[in-house]
């Protein structure tokens, strides 16, 4: 059992936990999406604390980080998309007035 | 030792390009100029403005200095190389350069006046224009050395420099990096005519001595980084490494600031309109060109 | 050589819109490479040389294009339509503005179901057949600003998506079950996997082929262009379904045959009907597609996908040339219901020559291409384990085939006519008359098929004269009596498809209801037959009154008691049976309510609830597997 | 024997630097420091890859939050009613289930972390030149597919974001 390891898991395993938080108290699309890059974060502090501290021989594991990484831009990318056609569409991006969906 | 030497010879580079600077703007060439005002700035009343976010008010100066220090701390002036030699070297300097956005974004938020926040974001319209415009010519060069050291791509330059093997590289750079560093024709976040000094506006006395350094050093560190990207860094004949190296960075510092002198002001919309429709396509078949010479 | 096939007409649709001038030409050229391509292809089969063509895909996982004797065929059936309706497509889209579009969309289209029919591993065929679902997708929706278009286009996209499931799955059971995604090595898993894929496998074909009960979207899809319409029905898009499963052949179980054969049975008779019932000839002729598929899947269920592959061929060639036909029919009369169309027939002696000889092909009558497939398929369907249902299902799907075909034909040919010009009617009559005559001739080349193919393909003469007598009392039943009197109180749900039958949502509804009106009446009967009980006993005690007080009082006492055991059944039933349905109806409709409220439309509480359910698959997986670990 | 390496120590450091950022982002009711805190967390993050031997991934962390944060608090500024925090509003719903949610997913994973058996621990990384030498042959060898598919999603998201942005009359202009 490795500290650096540990606390590199922990780390990754609060700041999950505080992206989850952000994700779901937030009312604010923009913070919502700040939740989640959080959550991204957590993920990649465990795959790096994993390649370095178990498979610092396969290149798989920073691979990964990569397409996470990816993953992040894709995510604002996207997510400012839909912020700026909302602000558009109604002059607020406050998720609390978005009901469209509502069955 | 090395560190310190390294910090002392941007700091006088810094001043020179000071001089240069202000012989431009003034006309009369006048070695003292700077070092005056430096010091009526240290002297004058430090103003803060009303309601600041003084956490991002106080620390961006800081920040815009450590930017341009990261990003010349792994640039070698000789062969020993400089501070610290990466084996991602190249792409550190990205991520020092990164940070002049943040700390001109924290300056333009910081003093609550109307001036800074527009230039801040000015300039964030800027660095998404330019980015690509440093990354993608980096990549020719690294791939060129095949590696991201810094001395390695030095070396690499040692039969013809980068500037002649991929010109088109050198030429999207060096328009990056007088975006990055905020010269004209790219001033947009100071602009001085429009903004009354931008992200600059509302910083007075010692606070902007610091702010005035952060960018002639950062200047510098961007002259150093074309040399050793594209002109052969240290290489030379018959002078020691770090003279060839200072006669370069002050060459590559004065182009930067004679090219602005004479050219208008660009807008971000245009920038941004040129830069990825004209500048990405282009630094695309850079790429191609030098992957096509490398293979033959 | 086979990547040339797949190769020349995605060329020509990535030329189109680049050059935008001369698409049709374009198109042209590249379906003609590909037409040689696949034709050389099949020579070289008949000579027993099959290239293979190998990519590095997934690791351990190569993409292969290979060529067998069936695809090599169905290649160049693919081929050869698909460049007479471009020849056609030349003439229909004349005066459309958007051609460029139309022809590149068409040859991506064609492009993708060659590598669909290619295919030699399942990655491949997967990524082929999600790009022949998103190319029918455009083409279906091509008139994109009609709604009707876009609402079919959405409609087949989705329908065929939701079958594609079944794909997926199977694709990944097969992986699973035998390490190999070349489609020849995993054919030989048996037991529980091979019956799961099969159904699987039939799951996706009922989607792609329009069986009962997704074969609703079929008609809709007659919203885009005719060309287009011709292509999907006869060669590609639909043929989708039939050709996974022939493919597949060699591995399915019996059970999996069976059910093949049952939805194919119920598929060709419904469908029939609806055709039957047809008020416009492009949804008479789209229903007849869902027919004759359902034909192919009842010889598959009988084992003999030899049967199905020669009926899939002289269909693709008659169906495509029925469309061109009625396509043609359309623009001269701007309309393609049945009653717009009445003695269209007339004003174009020579494509309505065409369309008829095409129609009798179809129905069966020999010397015609339908004759010989559809034989073989009732041949099959006699030959099988369960001859007396798979073939009164062919039977009856001839019988029909041939009513519709006749009703069509009588109604184009009766009524007044109004001569009009056409444009393009030129290249229009090229291409029919090409594939008209591809129909005609093609049951001659069918003993050289069976000979390629090297399949049994069971003969006998007492099938060939069922069909034939079959078709023809159809054709005479479709031409002197008509669909209306023929159906009779079907008419009304043929009309609409039978969409009870394709209607997911009366799937669920319909049985729910007919159960609980079962489960009433069995409440019912049973409260009778305790009163029944209790009756007679009390009838008894009464007349006995006078014999022995101990005994009236016992039996009193009995019966009171079974009156007393019938009331409390009664109540019981009451409360307890019907009440539990109401509760059980009370229930559900809380239940909807509850959920209902869950479905806020905030962004926040659905985040919690997507977030729950993770959480909730997690500890399911999880727990399952430290379980069997 | 040293328990605490002065490797440890750094990432332990940038660790907690990390986590504070991530607090201060929903603890701070000014948009930009909101978004700027979470610059630095992520960036203490890429402090931490650097400590952890992984120095291309910790470089592009760094150099890639940078500039994704700056974005992200231009569009926190544009859309937020108070981006100063000044009027003191309540931007938050639902707040003891998040709070529930929250901890409850930072103790699964601790537990998950802290009571598995992870096995033996590598004491030593591979040089950083030659990770960066190995990551690019996984790059064009083996994840090829995968980095390619991730290529083209990001231009798909690129497209598909600026139409989803663009304003509805633009789109009608003629080319």
């Amino acid at each position: 059992m490795s500290p650096d390891l540990m606390i590199a898991l922990l780390t990754g395993a609060a700041l999950f936990g505080i992206g989850i938080y952000g994700a779901l108290s937030q009312t604010n699309l923009v913070m919502i999406m700040m939740g989640v890059e959080l959550m991204l974060a957590g993920a990649l502090v465990n795959l790096v604390a994993f390649w370095r501290f178990l498979h610092p021989d396969s290149y798989a594991g920073q691979m990964f980080v990569l397409i996470v990484m990816t993953v992040m831009a894709l995510e604002m990318a996207v997510g400012f998309g839909v912020a700026i056609a909302r602000f558009r569409a109604k002059g607020s991006v406050e998720m609390e007035e978005a009901q469209a969906l509502k069955g | 030792m090395n560190s310190l030497m390294v910090i002392l010879f941007l700091l006088i580079g810094a001043y020179l390009v000071a001089v240069l600077e202000s012989w431009l703007t003034n006309g009369r060439l006048h070695f003292m100029a700077p070092a005056w005002s430096a010091l009526s700035l240290l002297g004058s009343e430090s103003v803060v403005p009303r309601k600041p976010d003084r956490l991002f008010f106080e620390t961006a100066p800081v920040l815009l200095l450590m930017a341009a220090l990261l990003a010349a701390a792994v640039l070698p002036l000789g062969p020993t190389g400089g501070i610290a030699d990466l084996a991602t070297g190249a792409l550190f300097i990205n991520a020092a350069l990164a940070y002049v956005l943040v700390a001109l974004l924290m300056a333009g938020w910081g003093p609550n006046g109307a001036y800074g926040l527009v230039g801040g974001w000015r300039f964030l319209g800027q660095t998404i224009a330019y980015s690509m415009l440093i990354v993608m010519p980096l990549t020719g060069v690294a791939m060129r050395a095949e590696s991201l050291l810094n001395t390695d791509i030095v070396l690499s330059q040692q039969v013809v420099w980068n500037v002649i093997y991929q010109p088109l590289g050198f030429a999207l750079f060096f328009i990056a990096s007088l975006a990055v560093s905020f010269l004209p024709p790219f001033d947009l976040p100071t602009a001085k005519g429009d903004l009354a000094g931008g992200v600059e506006a509302e910083y007075t006395g010692p606070r902007r001595g610091v702010f005035r350094l952060a960018r002639m050093v950062l200047v510098v560190s961007l002259a150093t980084a074309t040399t050793v990207f594209y002109l052969g860094g240290w290489l030379g004949p018959v002078l020691p490494p770090w003279a060839w190296s200072a006669i370069k960075i002050l060459v590559v510092a004065s182009a930067m600031l004679l090219t602005g002198h004479f050219l208008p002001r660009i807008r971000e919309a245009d920038l941004l309109a040129w830069c990825w429709k004209l500048g990405i396509p282009l630094a695309l078949l850079n790429l191609l060109v030098v992957g096509i010479v490398i293979l033959i | 050589m086979l990547a040339l096939i797949i190769l020349a007409p995605l060329a020509a649709a990535l030329l189109i819109p680049l050059l935008r001038r001369l698409p049709a030409a374009v198109a042209g050229g590249g379906a003609a490479v590909s037409l040689l391509a696949s034709l050389n292809l099949l020579a070289s089969a008949s000579n027993a040389i099959h290239p293979a063509l190998v990519l590095s895909g997934l690791p351990d996982m190569p993409l292969r294009l290979v060529s067998t004797p069936i695809t090599a065929l169905l290649s160049a059936m693919v081929a050869l339509v698909a460049s007479f309706v471009l020849v056609y497509a030349v003439g229909y889209m004349k005066a459309d503005p958007e051609k460029p579009r139309f022809f590149a969309t068409m040859s991506f289209f064609i492009a993708a179901m060659q590598a669909l029919v290619l295919a030699g591993d399942w990655v491949s065929l997967l990524a082929a057949w999600e790009l022949i679902g998103l190319s029918s997708y455009l083409l279906i929706g091509f008139w994109y600003t009609r709604r009707t278009a876009s609402m079919a286009a959405m409609r087949a996209f989705l329908y065929t998506r939701t079958a594609d499931l079944g794909l997926y799955a199977a694709v990944f059971v097969l992986i699973a079950a035998s390490g190999s995604s070349e489609i020849p090595a995993t054919l030989n898993i048996s037991g529980g996997p091979a019956v799961a894929v099969s159904l699987l496998l039939l799951v996706a074909a009922m989607g792609k082929s329009a069986q009962v009960p997704l074969q609703s979207w079929l008609m809709g899809a007659m919203a885009g262009p005719t060309p287009v319409s011709a292509l999907l029905h006869s060669a590609t898009l639909v043929a989708a379904g039939a050709i996974l499963l022939i493919r597949a052949a060699p591995m399915l179980p019996p059970e999996g045959l069976l059910a093949i054969g049952l939805v194919g049975g119920v598929t060709t008779v419904v469908t029939g009907l609806t055709a039957l019932g047809a008020r416009d000839l492009k949804r008479l002729l789209a229903a007849s597609t869902s027919s004759q598929y359902g034909l192919m899947l009842i010889a598959v269920g009988a084992g003999v996908p030899l049967a199905a592959l020669l009926h899939l061929l002289a269909h693709a060639a008659i169906k495509s040339s029925l469309f061109l036909g009625a396509g043609v029919f359309q623009h001269g009369r701007d309309t393609t219901t049945l009653d717009g169309l009445r003695g269209a027939g007339r004003e174009q002696p020579r494509i309505f020559a065409g369309f008829a000889l095409a129609a009798l092909a179809l129905a069966g009558i020999p010397p015609l291409s339908g004759f010989f497939s559809k034989d073989a398929v009732i041949a099959a369907a006699l030959a099988s384990d369960h001859a007396l249902l798979l073939g009164a299902f062919a039977l009856g799907g001839t019988l029909l085939t041939g009513a519709y075909m006749a009703r069509a034909l009588r109604i184009l040919w009766r009524g007044e006519h109004q001569v009009r010009h056409i444009t393009g009617k030129a290249w229009m009559g090229t291409g029919l008359a090409a594939l008209v005559s591809l129909a005609l001739v093609l049951g001659l080349a069918f003993p050289a098929v069976e000979s390629l193919v090297e399949g049994p393909l069971p003969k006998s003469t007492a099938a060939q004269i069922a069909g034939l007598v079959a078709a023809l009392a159809g054709l005479g039943l479709g031409w002197f009596v008509g669909g209306k009197r023929l159906l009779g109180p079907l008419l009304d749900q043929a009309r609409h498809g039978f969409v009870i039958a394709g209607g997911m949502e009366t799937w669920v509804v319909r049985p729910s209801l007919a159960v609980a009106r079962s489960c009433e009446q069995l409440e019912h009967a049973l409260y009778q037959a305790v009163l029944a009980v209790a009756h007679p006993a009390r009838l008894l005690a009464r007349s006995h009154k006078q014999i022995e007080a101990y005994l009236y009082n016992g039996v009193v006492a009995f019966g009171r008691c079974n009156d007393a055991a019938g009331r409390a059944t009664r109540r019981n039933d009451e409360q307890g049976i019907d009440g539990l349905i109401a509760a059980l109806v009370r229930g559900t409709v809380a239940l909807g309510t509850h959920i209902r409220r869950l479905q806020s439309g905030l962004i926040h509480r659905e985040l919690v609830m997507s977030g729950a359910g993770m959480v909730l698959i997690l500890v399911v997986v999880m727990t399952s597997l430290l379980a069997f670990a | 024997m040293t328990l605490l390496s002065l490797q440890t120590l750094f990432i332990a450091f940038f660790g907690v630097a990390g986590v504070a950022f991530g607090v201060a982002v929903f603890r701070t009711a000014s948009m930009m420091r909101s978004a700027l805190a979470l610059l630095f967390s992520q960036t203490a993050l890429g402090a931490m890859f650097l400590a952890m031997q992984a120095e291309f991934l910790g470089v592009l962390q760094i150099m890639m939050m940078a500039t994704e944060m700056s974005i992200m608090a231009i569009f926190m500024v544009m859309f937020m009613m108070d981006p100063g925090g000044l009027g003191e509003m309540e931007m938050t719903h639902q707040k003891r289930l998040s709070i529930f949610a929250g901890i409850a997913g930072a103790l699964a994973t601790a537990g998950i972390a802290l009571f598995t058996e992870w096995g033996a621990v590598s004491a030593t990384a591979p040089d950083a030149a030659l990770q960066v030498r190995e990551l690019g042959t996984e790059l064009l060898g083996r994840s090829m597919l995968i980095f390619e598919t991730a290529g083209v999603t990001i231009l798909t998201a690129m497209i598909a974001a600026t139409a989803v942005a663009m304003p509805a009359l633009a789109r009608k202009k003629p080319a």
